[in-house]
């Protein structure tokens, strides 16, 4: 990331751009632990479209879950700041 | 990742800090386009299975609409949970 | 979508940014239908190259199948306009 | 999604409507780029499941020619289907 | 891809579009090439996080597979030239 | 795909050049965040089956080490390989 070495208009776009990613980094980890929670937590069978209370404890533990394995995985990536 | 960088941002004149709303309004669009393709991948995946006919049965337009009103409510509720591990609950539990 | 707070050059990056996202939108669509349709209906044993007359017409049907559901989540999305 | 949106375009000047042609083209591109992708995942998937030797058996090679094939065909009739969907016949079947 | 028929700056932003297709196209080969061969050479159950020689060995002749049947389809594409 | 393409870049007046580096940088950034977002899908999904408690067992977090690091080995063992075969040892085996 050699910012530093480009002229001013395209290191403001260098900003612009890694404003960016971070956010579709964040959609992206959202979308993937919806979508991994919903696997893991629905049946498919779709009786109701209610959320039972077994589902939704599931929701909440599957989150956290996922958290910290990206936390943990953050650390094994030796990034020295998490990636939250 | 970028404390940083997120300093760098107030700094920003007043046209880049718009072009960044917009920027932000623009990746909302496009998420919520690819959430609405995804969900319809996966209700058509689990629900429908014969293709005798080339209409949608009772049965599978059924199981559709409760597949599609419960990924939006689990979406909103990971959405919540997500939002309070983001604004800083210490990570480890 | 605070459109018409933008200066003119950049509302006019939003039209065409919005263009964008609806041709991206429409051949994602068009993709993940084709994946699908293609897992649904065709053999992995791939004895011949040829479609036979029985997965011509699941793939039809596949199609219009996805379609409605399509049109089904839009109606449940609460969007006034069809998503097609 | 947006009849509004495409009467908006009509209205650009000539450059801009160039412009959106250029971004259909390149649309066009990365889409091929990704379907040739999806292809090769696929098909690979589908037929290659031993790793004893590091080339390609007379067995795996025929069914990867098949597989594309068939998928070449089933994505241009699924392209039909589709199209004739776009243009209009009533959605509800 | 009427290149020809665009005024000069906008030919070069299709060259750099064009480069920055190719460049991705790249990344993703790479990309499903590693989750592919990750899903047929790695035993689930992870009792251990080096590679064993079988894995390493299975690794090898995967990416080799791999490769030869992008450059097969490619062939069947009918692309003159290869996909890499 | 296109040695004619490479060979009209290096025409490029200098600006160009380093939009081009800077564009190569840009998208090795979203190719390790990719990455990194499918490692801890992958692991996540091998790993995590119980949702009793709302924080990993030991058990659970081993998993992840583990699969974590082995992924990140294999990473780097295709990646050389993939070098090579792209560094051009002629493609039929």
């Amino acid at each position: 990331m050699a910012n530093n070495s480009l002229p001013p208009h395209l290191a403001k776009e260098q900003i612009m751009f890694m404003a960016e990613k971070e956010m579709e980094y964040r959609v992206e980890l959202f979308n993937k632990l919806t979508q991994t929670c919903f696997r893991k937590c629905t049946e498919k069978s779709y009786k109701e479209s209610e959320l039972n209370m077994a589902e939704n404890s599931c929701i909440d533990r599957c989150v956290s879950k996922y958290w910290q394995v990206t936390n943990l995985v953050g650390q094994l990536l030796g990034t020295n700041q998490p990636p939250m | 990742m970028d404390k940083n960088m997120l300093g760098d941002l107030d700094n920003l004149p007043e046209e880049d800090k718009m072009k960044m709303a917009a920027m932000i309004d623009q990746l909302q669009i496009r998420d919520s386009l690819r959430m609405y393709n995804s969900l319809v991948e996966r209700c058509f995946t689990d629900c429908v299975d014969s293709f005798r006919r080339k209409t949608l049965d009772k049965q599978e337009e059924t199981c559709v609409r409760r597949c599609a009103e419960k990924f939006l409510k689990h979406s909103m509720r990971v959405g919540l949970r997500f939002a309070e591990l983001n604004q800083g609950a210490p990570t480890q539990d």
